[in-house]
């Protein structure tokens, strides 16, 4: 009886298979296979239970797990609390040399962890902390016995601490060429239908579809959006889709003057335009969002006003994506005394969104049509974040702000729920607290400031719903930014295979199956 | 003989000294590859773990000082993408860059010689000038493009080559190649003839412009005078001539095709050490780069004294003499 | 008995982007067994592509046009290539002007010379180099052993002349070509080639055609003279006849231009204008716009004038026999 | 009284004594060097006319509309206009943006050909003029130049500098100079040996009037023809620059990255977005390289009899 | 030297080496035992003659002997690298006046190379006459054509190019460039070794009427000796570097005195000597990077002593102006 395989394309490589390394989605897809958290996350982010059965409050400040019996490790050893309480600590720890843990979120709150027995945990925290399951979505189980005094996470890329509890096991990591993976048979789970899967990148897209057309993959993630439209008529190849939780849009910055602003003559602005309600609804309705849709996504966005996709918990349904309307929009530039227009450049990145490149030059079409005069700059994503996070010292001393005026980023909700996304985007600036770390144009709105840090607190959650719905409406009308669309996160597979697409862009051997 | 090396090698450490200087300071101007690797939520505090954690708040001259120290005794730095010695990421996928790069230049050879043999013996035949034309093509089209229209044609239109990767591989003294098996072949072909096509031009070139040179050299008359056969002529007079400037020229672009490998190995996705560059440059990772960086120019110094003593082999005019440069 | 090259109206045309230029116009002489026959004429005059056309190496786009060349009385011209192959470097043989271009700078001494064996399968591989060696030794090269193992740039000029002069006595060929093969050299090692040439020449009754620009060198080496002018032999016969008793006005000038002994500071009697490249030769006598004694008549062409029995003069008005 | 050699005859009246009129009439005997200079003639004209000729500006966002994107060639738009060559992603005309594109890659290719050529050249007169140890010095650079291959000089320096038409210029230059610093030092090393040049020297000539009045100009038809090999290069590199992302600016497009663009294009049958200034970049270098191979045949002393 | 007015030319103790240095890597192996040594050729080597205004002097030797090299020094484009060459009593290296730097000129032995082959013939001419203000601008057009018409090339070529010229016409070119500029003292490299016969009598007859016009004094380096014989008054033989042996011309051919000139003179074919026996000198040229200990030319030498192997013999007179470098001499006859 032949083996099944299945291999899979994918866009970026997994840089390690260390599950406490990074946070990228390139490297998590893989390495869930062989490694599970306590609290899993179905398709739709949200948690489910993983190794932990159960996890409830004791009281406000208090968590308790309880953990799965008779899971084994690949190499036949039980898991217990201990291998939790170690897994933890580790990367509480941090990795050494790892680019970015996510210690902070355990970090966060003065978490403290015992072990009760040898299947209880217990977390206490410093206050009401409604995210515990999201957090503990993020910590991947190694197993003690295996990895202690494992630093480096060479250990995990030669198999040699790869041991994990999850349905796959590890078998071999070629860099740049392909990982392989092969069914656990002891896992305490459904069975896996896959003996063996490969994982392949390749970084070209039109190289990744061309693999995927003449057989050497079976399933690929971010097939070009151009392509699309023949995809899905072509019989051989069928397309899996979901609205992915990254939301695509457009930040303003807020400061006095901007230096990507200038009036007709390309002399700077004296005013920032953008400080101006209208100016910044004028330029949300110049957005023909439908049109980049059709024209550019291939079909595949969701155009919104929300900062969280439809399904998660935050979302605010009255909410409806703003028209295209130019007239209106011209029409509000010249009460705001703009009528004349300005002269602006749009940073964007080039090679981290699904089109940010094209999406960036439509936007400058569309609002160089109501008079805003629209440059073009774009670049790789390391100069872009690092402008944008780091921004340039030169204008204002000490304070980080982005060197840019106006541009278009992202923000993926990845913890399931909004608290995460209002807090990030819509919240103030605030390095020590935290908050605010992803509104880089410094947005400021007192009254969604003090919404956001009650939900934060709130454990009911229909009282923490209403908060969050009210801080989202309050940001979006008031045009903190323009959100564009959602993104679809797409597959291209065999049209004999079944894929069940996952909102945060990951793409699992058990989601795909053959069709029978 | 061992002066020349010795030039050689001081030259080369030179050269490697001043790539890591501009790699160094240059890649720390343009951005901070932190921001790459964190994630969106990362908090300030987040963030400046992480650069404590990749050494990068110190001044950049002592983080350059502190990295010179290592590289003297061989150790690079740990790749900030994967967190293994750098070195050993890119002496992993070496093999497989190299691999390609000599099928291309083996390609170039057997293709780009009796071709340009042929032109060179029958300058004004139609066929001789179609072939000028072809290498004339060879020099203009860009790899990329070709690559594509190849994948396009080959592994969509006909379904006949994969599109990508490297196929199954055997270990030879320890080292994977691909040209072993049927499937490793299928996909070593395109990516091979991309990489070959600009230098099958040049030998084309250099073989037709020796054998114009050498088939009128007094040598050859001579060597007629003597009553030899056209064989022994071409095969021995003439040919042996000719190779030495494609023996140099070729060992001079095996440099620039492994480079240029970067471009294609993106497009095929060849799992070799140019697409890990590509990678490395996007996400900043200084050490891979001024790693790779470090090893392409050992590399070339190597293979500029293989070639040298090739040539020196094939021209007995060049011995390596104390002063001679 | 039968000279053992009879050269007859021999014609060498090249075909160019500015029509058919005759390099050799009518040549014949003839060389006898173990005769040394000097071709003089100055740069131009046709004497290297006439020694090409006697071996069948003229490339295109030149080719022999017409004529015999009869070789131990069977005529060479449109042999097929196989023939050719059988008599070169076998029964006919060439010495090249240039000694640092004449021999393969990327193979050994060796090797040039038992392939020239081997190509006619006399000697097998030992015997050959053996046979080469000793023919290093002949030539006067100390240690032909070690010269044997070098290449051709370990070597100074004269020893590579003489190495390729070897290489055509290895098959003790019944005729040497020998194109202009000490001009490059130096007067004392023009001076050891010339002995050995002559000696081997002597020993062997190897005829020897001398081909130079240099009077002086077959004064002293050849028996017989013809001297070549934009393509034709314009004079032929004994050194002595020829260099005492020139018969054409060109030869006389040319002999008279030469610094002699004794006339220091004199002004020399030079011969106006210059040679005619190929397209411009005049019809009839090629020398008559350079020519003091021309006339009307010497627009036809010059008849030859044969005084003696092997010595001819093409010219209209030959200078009378005045012996000096 | 004076000897008479060759005073007697007049000047042939063919002209032979303009040498322009013989290089031209030499350069016209080859049929496919023709047409490579009227094809290449002819896209200059279109790359520098293209303000006046192109249908659009496709530089300008106004006349670009989104929703005529992605139209197959000989489409006609709402307002009327046809795009013959079709539309890209963004609703640009190809045609447009082709010859647009043709004229950066031109200037990217030729400036910073010229400029490399200007550098290396005087570099590398200098080196074989002074000699010693300046030339040594001078050459040592050059070998670590031409030591690391050009493209990854360029990838590097780009990726330092950013990107940009200038930047692009620069990093070319990087890359190039050395090229024609080793060539003209080269040929100048073996003009410097002739005798001429001694006799200049022996008739005191200044230095400055005996390196560009007498060693230049017999360096140039070596740097013309390496020139334009160089320039061919050039605007393949940037194209493949651009294809790697590191290229100009994408609301400028040149060739490469218009190439580029449209390689996402090409599985879905939307070959025109890609393929037609791949043809376009194609027959740009053919062109320039059939000139080239020409010129080195005609000015390449060793070829000639 | 025979006593007379102050030479124009004259050489001290000139030697000229070639040095290729030893780079930084040899010197760092020789640190560890190698042995690199810089590789000197001696060129020149302790050469002293003068010329006086007016003189030919014929410099003859075999090829490598260092001729031209000597010819370079007393140009100034070499300069040596002991001893002085002054010409008027100053170093030619380093005139002191504009026209002192222009009396000395040289022509070359290749009539292709030594005319740039990219500016026309009577701008070549006229170039250095107008760049050192010896004539204007505006009069330089009939000046060069005035030249040009006294070296025997017909003016109405001046716009032509070098290479539309025959090799006798080129050599005429370049005398007249030398012409131009008003030397008194021409040193003629092999300046008719590479025209053909009937083309070098025309070369020489213009020099002998040049001299007569200009009253010119030559150095005239040749291989030829029939042709030095003709046009020298005195003769100075180098063998590898060194002047073996100088007296004035008919001296010289009618009793050489070293052994080297003997053999020379013995080897020079002649038209009036016919059917010879060629007695070959033994032995190969040696290398100047490697030349022979003592005499120079004791391995070639037929009387060679122990003595001629370890000294070098020193150039003493041995006749009222003539000069020769041999041990023979000195040993009682
Ligand atoms: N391949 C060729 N194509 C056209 N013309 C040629 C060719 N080879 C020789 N010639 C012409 O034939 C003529 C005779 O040339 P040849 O080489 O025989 O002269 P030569 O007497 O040997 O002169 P030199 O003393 O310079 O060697 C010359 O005018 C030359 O230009
Ligand atoms: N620039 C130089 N660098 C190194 N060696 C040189 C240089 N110029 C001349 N030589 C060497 O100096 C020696 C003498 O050269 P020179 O040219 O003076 O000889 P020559 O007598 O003129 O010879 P020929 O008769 O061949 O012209 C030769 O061995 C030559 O190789
Ligand atoms: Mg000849
Ligand atoms: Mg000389």
């Amino acid at each position: 009886q032949a083996q099944s395989v299945l291999t899979i394309g994918v866009r970026s490589e997994a840089s390690s298979m260390d599950p406490h390394w990074t946070q990228l989605s390139g490297d998590k897809q893989v390495e869930q296979h062989i490694f599970e958290r306590l609290v899993d996350l179905d398709h739709n982010s949200q948690p489910i239970p993983g190794l932990a059965t159960a996890w409830r409050n004791t009281d406000p400040q208090t968590w308790v797990i309880e953990l799965r019996r008779n899971v084994r490790w690949h190499d036949g050893e039980a898991f217990d609390a201990d291998d939790v309480i170690f897994s933890l600590d580790r990367l509480a720890a941090g990795v050494a040399g790892a680019p970015a843990s996510p210690a902070f979120a355990l970090a966060k709150g003065g978490k403290k962890w015992t072990k009760v027995d040898s299947h209880i945990v217990r977390i206490t925290t410093d206050g009401p902390y409604p995210h515990m399951a999201e957090d503990l979505a993020f910590v991947g189980m190694i197993p003690e016995h295996k990895a202690r005094g494992v630093t480096a996470s060479v250990d995990f890329n030669n198999g040699r601490a790869t041991v994990g509890t999850g349905p796959y096991r590890f078998v071999e990591y070629r860099p740049g060429d392909r990982i392989v993976l092969e069914r656990f048979d002891g896992y305490w789970g459904t069975k896996p239908e896959w003996d063996r899967v490969v994982f392949r990148p390749i970084t070209q897209d039109a190289s990744r579809l061309a693999a995927l057309l003449n057989g050497d993959v079976d399933i690929i993630d971010y097939p070009p959006t151009p392509d699309i439209p023949r995809l899905r008529s072509d019989r051989r190849v069928g397309i899996s889709e979901i609205a992915s939780d990254r939301l695509i849009q457009i930040q303003f910055g807020y400061r006095d003057i901007e230096p990507f602003v200038f009036d007709k003559n390309g002399q700077p602005l004296a005013i920032n335009p953008f400080r101006d309600v209208r100016v910044r609804k004028a330029l949300s309705l110049a957005i023909n969002r439908e049109a980049i849709k059709d024209r550019i996504m291939g079909g595949s966005s969701i155009p919104t006003r929300n900062i969280v996709p439809p399904g998660f918990f935050g979302f605010n349904d009255t909410l409806r994506a703003d028209p295209f309307d130019a007239d209106q929009a011209r029409r509000l530039l010249q009460q705001a005394g703009f009528g004349d227009g300005f002269k602006v450049t749009l940073h964007g990145p080039n090679n981290r969104y699904i089109n940010d490149q094209p999406i960036v030059e439509a936007i400058a079409q569309m609002w160089t049509r109501i008079g805003i005069q629209t440059d073009v700059v774009t670049m790789p994503r390391n100069v872009f974040f690092t402008d944008v996070i780091r921004g340039d010292p030169s204008t204002v001393p000490g304070v980080d702000i982005p060197k840019f005026s106006v541009w278009l980023t992202g923000w993926g909700t990845v913890a399931g729920e909004a608290t995460y996304t209002v807090t990030g985007l819509l919240e103030s600036y605030n390095a020590a607290t935290g908050t605010g770390n992803g509104n880089w144009g410094r947005y400021s709105n007192p009254r969604i400031d003090v919404l956001a840090f009650r939900a934060r607190q709130e454990l009911d959650p229909q009282v923490r719903l209403r908060f969050l719905q009210e801080a989202t409406k309050i940001g979006m009308d008031d045009y903190a930014l323009i959100p564009l669309h959602f993104q679809v996160n797409q597959w291209a597979h065999r049209a004999n295979l079944k894929h069940q697409p996952r909102v945060n862009e990951r793409t699992m051997a058990y989601d795909v199956s053959r069709v029978r | 003989m061992s002066a020349f090396i010795l030039r050689r090698l001081l030259q080369s450490l030179f050269v490697v000294f001043v790539m890591t200087l501009l790699v160094f300071f240059g890649v720390n101007v343009i951005g901070n590859p932190v921001y790459v690797f964190a994630s969106p939520d990362c908090n300030q505090a987040c963030v400046n773990g992480i650069i404590r954690s990749l050494g990068l708040d110190r001044p950049v001259w002592e983080q350059y000082v502190y990295f010179m120290n290592g590289a003297v005794r061989g150790q690079l730095g740990n790749s900030f993408t994967f967190g293994v010695p750098a070195m050993q990421l890119i002496l992993e996928r070496l093999p497989a860059t190299l691999e390609l790069a000599f099928a291309s230049l083996v390609l170039a050879i057997l293709v780009g010689l009796p071709l340009g043999m042929w032109a060179g013996m029958r300058p004004d035949a139609l066929s001789s000038r179609a072939i000028m034309t072809v290498s004339t093509l060879g020099f203009s089209v860009p790899t990329f493009w070709i690559g594509l229209i190849l994948i396009l044609f080959f592994s969509v239109h006909l379904g006949w080559l994969p599109a990508v990767g490297r196929g199954d591989t055997v270990s030879v003294l320890g080292i994977e190649v691909s040209f072993l098996t049927l499937d490793g072949l299928s996909h070593l072909i395109m990516p091979a003839f991309t990489l070959a096509l600009f230098n099958t031009s040049l030998v084309i070139r250099l073989a037709r412009a020796g054998m114009r040179e050498v088939l009128y050299a007094d040598f050859v008359k001579f060597a007629r005078s003597k009553g030899l056969s056209p064989s022994r002529i071409l095969f021995v007079h003439v040919l042996k001539n000719i190779m030495i400037p494609i023996v140099t020229v070729m060992g001079m672009e095996f440099g620039g095709t492994v480079a240029f490998a970067v471009v294609t190995e993106s497009i095929f996705s060849w799992p070799g050490a140019g697409k890990m560059l590509i990678d490395a440059i996007e996400v900043l990772d200084r050490p891979l780069i001024v790693a790779y960086l470090m090893l392409v120019v050992v590399m070339f110094v190597v293979i500029n004294l293989v070639v040298d003593i090739l040539y020196s082999l094939l021209d007995p005019r060049i011995r390596f003499s104390g002063a001679a440069r | 008995m039968a000279p053992i090259l009879q050269v007859r109206d021999l014609t060498t045309v090249f075909q160019t982007d500015a029509g058919p230029l005759t390099a050799v116009d009518r040549v014949s002489f003839d060389v006898g067994r173990g005769e040394i026959l000097g071709l003089v004429g100055e740069s131009g005059s046709g004497k290297t592509v006439t020694g090409f056309s006697l071996l069948g190496l003229v490339d295109p786009p030149g080719r022999v046009a017409g004529g015999r060349v009869l070789f131990d009385g069977r005529d060479l011209v449109g042999l097929p290539e196989p023939e050719w192959r059988r008599l070169r470097g076998r029964r006919i043989a060439m010495v090249f002007q240039d000694p640092m271009m004449t021999l393969n700078p990327v193979l050994r001494i060796d090797t040039q010379m038992v392939e020239a064996l081997k190509a006619h399968g006399v000697a097998d591989g030992r015997d050959a180099w053996g046979r080469s060696r000793d023919a290093l030794g002949r030539v006067g090269i100390a240690a032909p052993e070690e010269r044997m193992r070098a290449y051709p740039h370990q070597l100074s000029g004269g020893m590579r002349q003489r190495v390729a002069i070897a290489i055509a006595l290895l098959h003790d060929p019944d005729l040497v070509i020998a194109d202009e093969p000490t001009t490059a050299l130096d007067v004392t090692i023009q001076g050891q080639i010339l002995y050995e040439v002559q000696g081997l020449c002597r020993r062997s009754g190897t005829a020897l055609l001398w081909i130079t620009h240099d009077l002086a060198v077959v004064a002293g080496l050849a028996d017989r003279i013809a001297v070549m002018y934009a393509g034709r032999i314009v004079e032929q016969g004994g050194v002595d006849d020829v260099l005492d008793r020139p018969g054409h006005h060109y030869t006389r000038g040319l002999l008279a231009s030469v610094p002699r002994p004794g006339r220091r500071w004199a002004r020399l009697p030079q011969i106006p204008g210059r040679i005619p490249s190929l397209g411009t030769v005049p019809s009839g006598c090629g020398f008559r716009t350079r020519c003091g004694r021309a006339d009307a008549a010497c627009e036809a062409e010059p008849p030859v004038v044969a005084p003696a029995p092997g010595r001819e003069v093409r010219c209209h008005h030959p200078v009378p026999d005045e012996p000096r | 009284m004076t000897a008479a050699g060759g005073v007697g005859r007049k000047p042939a009246a063919d002209g032979a004594d303009r040498p322009f009129r013989t290089f031209a009439r030499r350069y016209a005997q080859s049929a496919s060097a023709m047409i490579g200079l009227v094809v290449f003639v002819a896209i200059l004209l279109l790359a520098f006319g293209s303000s006046w000729i192109a249908p659009q500006n496709p530089y300008d966002l106004r006349q670009v509309d989104l929703l005529d994107n992605l139209l197959e060639p000989g489409s006609t738009s709402f307002s009327g206009m046809t795009y013959w060559l079709g539309t890209d992603r963004q609703g640009r005309d190809m045609l447009s943006a082709i010859l647009y594109g043709l004229r950066i890659s031109l200037i990217v290719g030729g400036l910073s050909g010229i400029l490399a050529l200007i550098v290396g050249t005087v570099v590398g007169l200098v080196a074989a003029y002074v000699g010693g140890r300046t030339d040594a010095a001078i050459m040592r650079v050059v070998d670590l130049q031409l030591s690391i291959p050009a493209i990854l000089v360029a990838l590097i320096l780009l990726v330092v500098l950013g990107t940009g038409v200038e930047k692009i210029i620069f990093a070319l230059v990087v890359v190039q100079w050395a090229y024609f610093a080793r060539t003209v030092r080269g040929v100048a090393l073996a003009e410097n040996s002739r005798e001429y040049m001694d006799a200049a020297r022996v008739l005191r000539l200044g230095h400055a009037r005996i390196l560009f009045g007498h060693l230049l100009p017999n360096c140039m038809p070596t740097l013309i023809v390496i020139a334009t090999v160089q320039v061919a290069s050039s605007i393949s590199l940037e194209a493949t620059l651009s294809f790697l992302g590191l290229g100009l600016p994408p609301t400028q497009p040149s060739l490469g990255l218009l190439i580029a663009n449209g390689f996402a294009f090409m599985m879905s049958g939307k070959y025109w977005i890609s393929v037609f200034p791949g043809i376009a970049l194609l027959v740009t270098i053919v062109s320039i390289n059939m000139i080239g191979d020409r010129l080195r045949d005609i000015l390449n002393p060793r070829l000639q009899r | 030297m025979t006593d007379g007015p102050a030479p124009l030319v004259e050489l001290t103790g000139v030697s000229k080496r070639f040095v290729r240095p030893v780079d930084l890597s040899a010197r760092v192996l020789n640190l560890a035992g190698a042995r690199y040594r810089p590789e000197i050729v001696h060129a020149v080597d302790g050469v002293s003659f003068g010329i006086r205004r007016g003189e030919v002097v014929g410099l003859v030797g075999e090829s490598g002997c260092g001729k031209s090299t000597v010819g370079r020094l007393i140009a100034g484009i070499l300069t040596p690298s002991e001893g002085s060459v002054r010409y008027k009593g100053g170093d030619v290296a380093r005139p002191r006046t504009v026209r002192e730097g222009l009396g000395v000129q040289m022509i070359f032995q290749d009539p292709f190379s030594s005319l740039n082959p990219r500016k026309r013939v009577g701008d070549a001419i006229g170039e250095a006459p107008v760049a050192h203000g010896l004539v204007s601008r505006a009069a330089a057009d009939a000046y060069v054509a005035e030249v040009m018409e006294r070296c025997g090339i017909d003016p109405v070529l001046r716009r032509r190019l070098p290479h539309q010229f025959s090799g006798g016409q080129r050599q005429r070119i370049c005398i007249a460039r030398a012409l131009a500029v008003k030397p008194d003292f021409l040193i003629c490299d092999e300046a008719i070794s590479a025209l053909d016969v009937s083309i070098q009598a025309q070369i020489l007859n213009l020099f002998m009427d040049l001299k007569e016009q200009f009253d010119l004094t030559y150095l005239f380096i040749s291989h030829d000796l029939g042709v030095v014989e003709h046009i020298s008054d005195r003769v100075v033989v180098m063998y590898l570097g060194r002047v073996v042996e100088t007296a004035d011309t008919d001296t010289l051919f009618r009793t050489p005195n070293h052994p080297y000139t003997r053999a020379l003179l013995d080897e020079v074919p002649r038209i009036e000597r016919r059917a010879r026996a060629f007695e070959p000198v033994k032995g190969e040229i040696p290398s100047p990077l490697d030349p022979p200990t003592g005499c120079h030319f004791h391995p070639r030498c037929p009387h060679a002593t122990d003595r001629c192997r370890v000294e070098r013999p020193p150039l003493v007179e041995i006749a009222p102006g003539h000069l020769s470098a041999c041990h023979l001499n000195a040993a009682p006859a």
